[in-house]
């Protein structure tokens, strides 16, 4: 995907009918951008893996330790988690339409979409870091300090380690893919992209969206175990 | 044993014979195939040789059929060795009831055995020849591997679980004991002998060391620990009866039937209110440092010991009848029975 | 029309949520999976524009979930059968349940604390 | 000297300098770098194996401590495993003759591929590191709770070098798939792809779906022992063999990331020497497919005595003989393009004689292994470890070696010597069986691997499989004397010295910066030496 960002670093056109942005080893612009939208959608397959280690220990300490589980939910707060969750999917929102923007050439749209987008992100990291602040208070970091009331213990230390695991995961893509943001912002406020080749908004837009998917998942593995008590 | 090179461990086990019959026949299956496309190799190599490099080969692209034929044909023979491999590992894996039990821990970097009898021994093994061992073990670090090359078993200590094999000893004699899963620094010094003796020699050396039976010790303990105040034997105590229980399967409280065995009772002791048996309350608490792995085998056969209190074990019927009768269909009662 | 998928996926996770305050037994974790795929495949076939996209792209799509199936399913015929052997002629072993048990302890109060001093170990 | 007839500009000399070098996007430089980077881990690798294979000449334990024998075959697991096998053949041999083969100027993601090189340099640089500040000793496997609890090692530094070497794998191949995808010359269809290139894609699937859970197992574990998370710690009720689980199933796929580039490279080198197309070429393409994805389905067969549930066992194990079949239909396949054949005893096919022989064994005594009955006893024994020295070094090195023969020419324009290549090969196949072989007698008698000191009746078997290393050794330095010195004095190729098929054989040797003057039209299927006499430029 770099690649496709960093596309105009290197243009060796060495006739005039070359696009600016096309490099030198594809034929067409059209293959340059259905390779690079591959990668990603390939590099994409990667991160669905990566997180599927994580996602397999959950389910197997979730099947064994389901009364932990439970309590473990309960300990979370689920309004932050709801909020975040209506935060991300409006910046899903912002960002496809940044992407849509790019594509009809609207350039200051585009830019105001990716700002909205990277605003939003940020709210998410906050909100994040509130609730990581208040369980590094409640000692629910696993670890040697950690501490829970109660027979589950043990348990609710691999709850919290899933826990830590996967939304920690979470935000380093979400820091990732604000800081991919604001490079892809900043091209675009320079006019960089254009109807015929905004790749680098396309491909983050992907990224995005996958980190989207990753908490809609998240969310009620983690916060909605079971409320009914 | 060191007269030229041996080519196979000795056969002392039940299992050996049954092992080494599949061994030769994957062998001379492979050895058939393996010779087959060498000679191929090496006929077409020298048949066709070509020194100039300027002739071109026959245009043969393929055949369907051919291509057909060595995938179907070798699949089929892979299923008659995954079969019989499958029968003999499942011969493995059943201990039959009547084996005799032996209860091992591994730790870096020594065996400990326990007999029930009160024998423990260090990483030596006694056992009789000609009858079924069953040898429940486990770890009190990392993973260990108990292995008896000239029995042709092998399982890995767990630590937080019990494993368990079994062999029949056939041949009188001392043999190989060797740890096989890589533990740390001594790990090739983890090994040991398993002596099979003949069984009234086991008897006496049985009889020359001494001590409590384990179930003896277990019994111990289970007054020490406090665990009598609640689980009367006549069911009317806090915690359930464990007479008879051993082997029957209970009720728990979240609806889920379990077995009984040595891992239940062993989480059940360590992390008691993981699986809550129904209709009781979670009072009792963690015995996590309070007892060692060996207590807690010691505490396993006790409760083994135990003879039915004249109640069916049936496991519908998990809890003696002076309690809140819980119900049999656990869905509805929901939080309640907590 | 992204603004209509939009508000489909407000509409999912304020149902998630409400569906989890509602006891279903056994049912709460696959509805709330179901949810979760659901909303996913939203963002898949619209916002990641998948339903307008390429063949290969579907596939590769595809391919990622048919792994992660093949590492959790194939792991869990280890964990979920495991129970089967130990019990003598016993059929449901501890780790075949995927579910929530029903009976989950109370929140908040376990009664762990007036346990350790009712039951505690008397030497 | 003869230089002066290589062609005046190739893609060697086309720039000069240190940094012509260390920022060149071009693929074939990219695949000579990482050539370097991997002959400098084999050679790392291959001392620490002498020093496994010196302290087993005796029984006692007089040669090295336990503790650094223990961090003596780690460290040789580590070092040939992650920065030899999993780089060599994908990175070299597919980085320099993947876009040649499809008509390409390039990868499509030449930066990143470039970037690959770097972070491979930078696990590496970590992993090396670790072994200067005292090693690691807890088997290649880290399995825990040793790797996370006990172990008093450098397990850290080690895991960090590893899960940064995963990426440059998973870039590798995300790269290669899109290249396959997207860069194909005119007329080059799917079933005109040559055979290396479908196993590079097969390879390619299997980096990019299995790597991504080494790195997260690898950071769970990391977690576990830096920060006291709990993942597989039993003392909270986590399980140990879960761990076994998420390393498996990346590393199961690995072997097949290490064996199924230089089994596409045999089918180039068999075509090539045979004269011949390949026997059956859309069975091998496929069998490629099907080994890549039945290959993420029998990770458990590393678990049959490892406390997993006697039904997966099962299930694992009838997978695991399903994965057979297709490694055999090739083999089967191989040995038919001989038949009829025009065979030219050229250095290269020397190296697949001895691929031949070595990988049938190796395949053959997989057998053994995932039949439940007979893993129990072999399980942890030397059985396995003979088992697979003759995949990952029989198959995949050999293979390796093969390739690296066959394009040699092309890479340097510059032949080696035919004789001294043969002699090589004949060398490194004595030695291996020599060294291997009596492995395998030693694991039924019950030998157990990772043995520091071990019992006498083992001492003769293990003398032998020494001895059998300094042939190899031996084998080894000879391929690199000659390959070295073709560098100076060798002889210049020209285009096709092997009068092969292919497109990269349509370019000179070395090609030009841009591969090819213009893009070439492909217009018929690969291998098609019988029916028309080839280009021998």
């Amino acid at each position: 995907m770099a690649d496709g960002l960093t596309a105009h670093a290197g243009p060796h056109g060495d006739g005039q009918a070359h696009h600016p942005d096309l490099q030198h080893h594809f034929q067409t612009l059209g293959q340059q951008q259905e390779a690079a939208t591959l990668g990603m959608w390939i590099f994409l397959v990667t991160e669905v893996m990566f997180f599927g280690g994580l996602l397999m220990a959950y389910l197997l300490y979730r099947v064994w330790y389901p009364e932990a589980w439970v309590e473990g939910s309960l300990e979370l707060n689920i309004v932050l988690g709801a909020t975040n969750t209506v935060v991300l999917i409006g910046s899903s929102l912002t960002m496809a339409l940044g992407v849509r923007a790019a594509q009809t050439g609207a350039q200051k749209a585009t830019v105001g979409w990716l700002l909205l987008t990277m605003a939003l992100g940020l709210t998410f990291l906050v909100i994040k870091f509130f609730e990581y602040r208040e369980k590094w208070e409640l000692n629910h970091i696993p670890g040697p300090n950690f501490t829970f009331e109660g027979p589950l213990a043990p348990q609710m230390q691999i709850f919290f380690s899933l826990y830590f695991g996967l939304t920690g995961l979470h935000a380093l893509h979400m820091i990732i893919g604000f800081t991919l943001l604001s490079v892809i912002a900043w091209m675009a406020h320079r006019g960089r992209f254009t109807p015929e080749w905004y790749t680098p908004v396309e491909l983050s837009g992907l990224y995005w969206h996958f980190v989207d998917i990753v908490w809609i998942f998240l969310f009620p593995l983690l916060y909605l175990v079971d409320r009914t008590h | 044993m060191l007269s030229g090179i041996p080519l196979f461990p000795e056969q002392a086990s039940n299992f050996a014979p049954e092992v080494d019959n599949l061994y030769f026949f994957v062998t001379a299956v492979t050895a058939f195939v393996a010779l087959l496309v060498v000679v191929l190799v090496i006929i077409f190599a020298v048949k066709y040789r070509d020194r100039t490099g300027e002739k071109v080969g026959a245009p043969i692209h393929g055949s369907v059929s051919l291509e057909l034929a060595w995938t179907i044909i070798p699949f089929l023979v892979t299923m008659v060795i995954f079969a019989w491999a499958t029968v003999v590992f499942f011969h493995m894996v059943r201990a039959p009831d009547q084996a005799l039990e032996i209860y091992s821990t591994g730790k870096q970097w020594m065996w400990r055995f326990q007999h029930i009898d009160g024998q423990s021994e260090i990483n030596e093994l006694h056992v009789p020849v000609g009858r079924p061992v069953k040898v429940t073990f486990t770890s009190e670090d990392v993973l260990h591997s108990l292995y008896f090359p000239a029995f042709r078993v092998k399982a890995d200590a767990i630590p937080g679980r019990y494993s368990s094999l079994w062999f029949t000893a056939t041949k009188t004699g001392e043999y190989h004991l060797f740890c096989a899963e890589y533990c740390g620094t001594d790990h090739s010094g983890m090994i040991g002998k398993v002596v099979v003796m003949e069984p009234n020699d086991y008897q006496a050396w049985l009889s020359g060391g001494g001590g409590l039976s384990m179930a003896a010790r277990g019994e111990q303990l289970f007054q020490q620990l406090g665990c009598v105040s609640c689980h009367l034997t006549d069911g009317s105590g806090r915690g359930p009866s464990l007479a008879g229980k051993y082997g029957a399967q209970e009720i728990l409280a979240n609806g889920v039937a379990v077995a009984i065995d040595d891992t239940y009772v062993r989480e059940s002791i360590l992390t008691p209110q993981m699986k809550l048996v129904a209709g009781y309350q979670p009072l009792m608490p963690t015995f996590q440092g309070l007892v060692n792995e060996e207590g807690l085998m010691s505490l396993i056969e006790y409760i083994k010991s135990l003879p039915s209190a004249g109640q069916p074990a049936a496991a519908t019927q998990p809890s003696a009848a002076t309690q809140p009768a819980p119900p049999p269909n656990p869905a509805p009662a929901g939080g309640g029975s907590q | 029309m992204y603004y209509a998928i939009f508000g489909s996926l407000m509409a999912l996770t304020a149902t998630t949520v409400a569906v989890a305050f509602v006891n279903l037994g056994a049912l709460n974790f696959p509805v709330a999976l179901a949810i979760a795929i659901l909303k996913a495949t939203l963002v898949i076939l619209f916002f990641m524009h998948v339903k307008y996209s390429s063949q290969l792209t579907k596939l590769i799509c595809g391919t990622a979930f048919f792994f992660l199936i093949i590492l959790f399913g194939l792991t869990l015929t280890d964990y979920l059968s495991r129970g089967w052997f130990v019990a003598p002629g016993g059929t449901a072993g501890a780790g075949t349940q995927l579910t929530i048990g029903p009976a989950a302890p109370p929140a908040g109060e376990p009664g762990a604390e007036a346990g350790e001093g009712e039951a505690a170990p008397e030497p | 000297m003869t230089t002066t007839v290589l062609p005046r500009v190739n893609y060697l000399n086309v720039k000069y300098g240190v940094a012509s070098w260390l920022l060149t996007k071009d693929h074939k430089r990219i695949g000579l770098m990482y050539l370097v980077l991997v002959a400098v881990a084999f050679l790392l690798g291959g001392i620490f194996a002498a020093g496994v294979r010196i302290e087993l000449t005796t029984p006692q334990g007089d040669f090295v401590s336990a503790d650094t024998y223990n961090r003596l075959f780690t460290m040789h697991g580590v070092t040939m495993v992650f920065f030899v096998l999993i780089p060599a053949v994908p990175a070299i041999l597919g980085n320099f003759a993947l876009p040649l083969m499809i008509g390409a100027k390039d990868v499509a993601f030449p930066k990143i591929n470039l970037l690959s090189w770097y972070i491979l340099v930078i696990g590496f640089v970590f992993t090396v590191a670790a072994m200067l500040f005292g090693g690691v000793d807890t088997g290649w496997t880290f399995y825990t709770p040793y790797s996370s609890l006990a172990s008093n090692s450098n397990v850290m530094l080690t895991g960090i070098g590893i899960f940064i070497a995963g990426f440059s794998s998973i870039l590798t191949g995300l790269n290669f798939m899109v290249t396959i995808h997207r860069m194909r010359a005119p007329g080059m269809t799917w079933f005109r792809l040559p055979l290396f290139v479908w196993a590079i894609y097969a390879t390619a699937l299997v980096q990019i779906l299995a790597t991504p859970v080494i790195a997260i197992t690898v950071g769970m574990l990391a977690l576990e022992r830096g920060l006291g998370f709990g993942f597989f710690d039993p003392r909270l009720g986590g399980d140990p063999v879960l761990f076994q689980h998420l390393f498996w199933f990346y590393s199961h796929p690995a072997v097949y990331i290490m064996i199924l580039p230089p089994m596409g490279a045999i089918s180039e080198v068999i075509a090539c020497f045979s004269r011949k197309s390949v026997f059956g070429y859309s069975f091998v393409a496929f069998s490629s497919l099907s080994i890549a994805v039945f290959g993420f389905l029998v990770w458990a067969h590393h678990l049959f005595v490892s406390g997993i549930s006697p039904y997966s066992a099962m299930v694992f194990s009838f997978l695991s003989f399903a994965v057979a079949i297709p490694s055999a239909v090739k083999v089967f396949n191989w040995t038919a393009t001989m038949y009829r054949g025009a065979i030219w005893w050229q250095a290269p096919m020397m190296w697949v004689f001895g691929f031949l022989g070595l990988f049938l064994i190796g395949g053959l005594t997989g057998l053994f292994l995932a039949s439940l009955g007979l893993d129990v006893h072999l399980h942890d024994t030397y059985f396995v470890v003979a088992h697979f020295h003759y995949i990952m070094v029989g198959g995949a090195i050999m293979g390796f070696f093969a390739g690296l023969h066959f394009w040699w020419p092309k890479m340097t324009g510059r032949m080696y010597s035919n004789s001294m290549a043969t002699l090589s090969a004949l060398l490194v196949f004595v030695g291996f069986n020599l060294t291997f072989f009596p492995q395998f007698i030693l694991g039924y008698l019950g030998m157990p691997r990772r043995y520091h000191v071990y019992s006498e009746e083992f001492q003769v078997l293990n003398v032998l499989s020494s001895a059998g290393a300094s042939i190899l050794a031996v084998g080894y330095i000879l391929l690199a004397s000659y390959l070295f010195y073709s560098l100076v004095k060798g002889k210049p190729a020209g285009a096709n010295p092997w009068r092969a098929t292919g497109l990269e054989w349509t370019t000179q040797s070395p090609p030009l910066p841009e591969n090819f003057e213009e893009t070439p039209i492909v217009t018929e299927a690969p291998y098609q030496y019988s029916k028309r006499e080839v280009n021998v430029g």
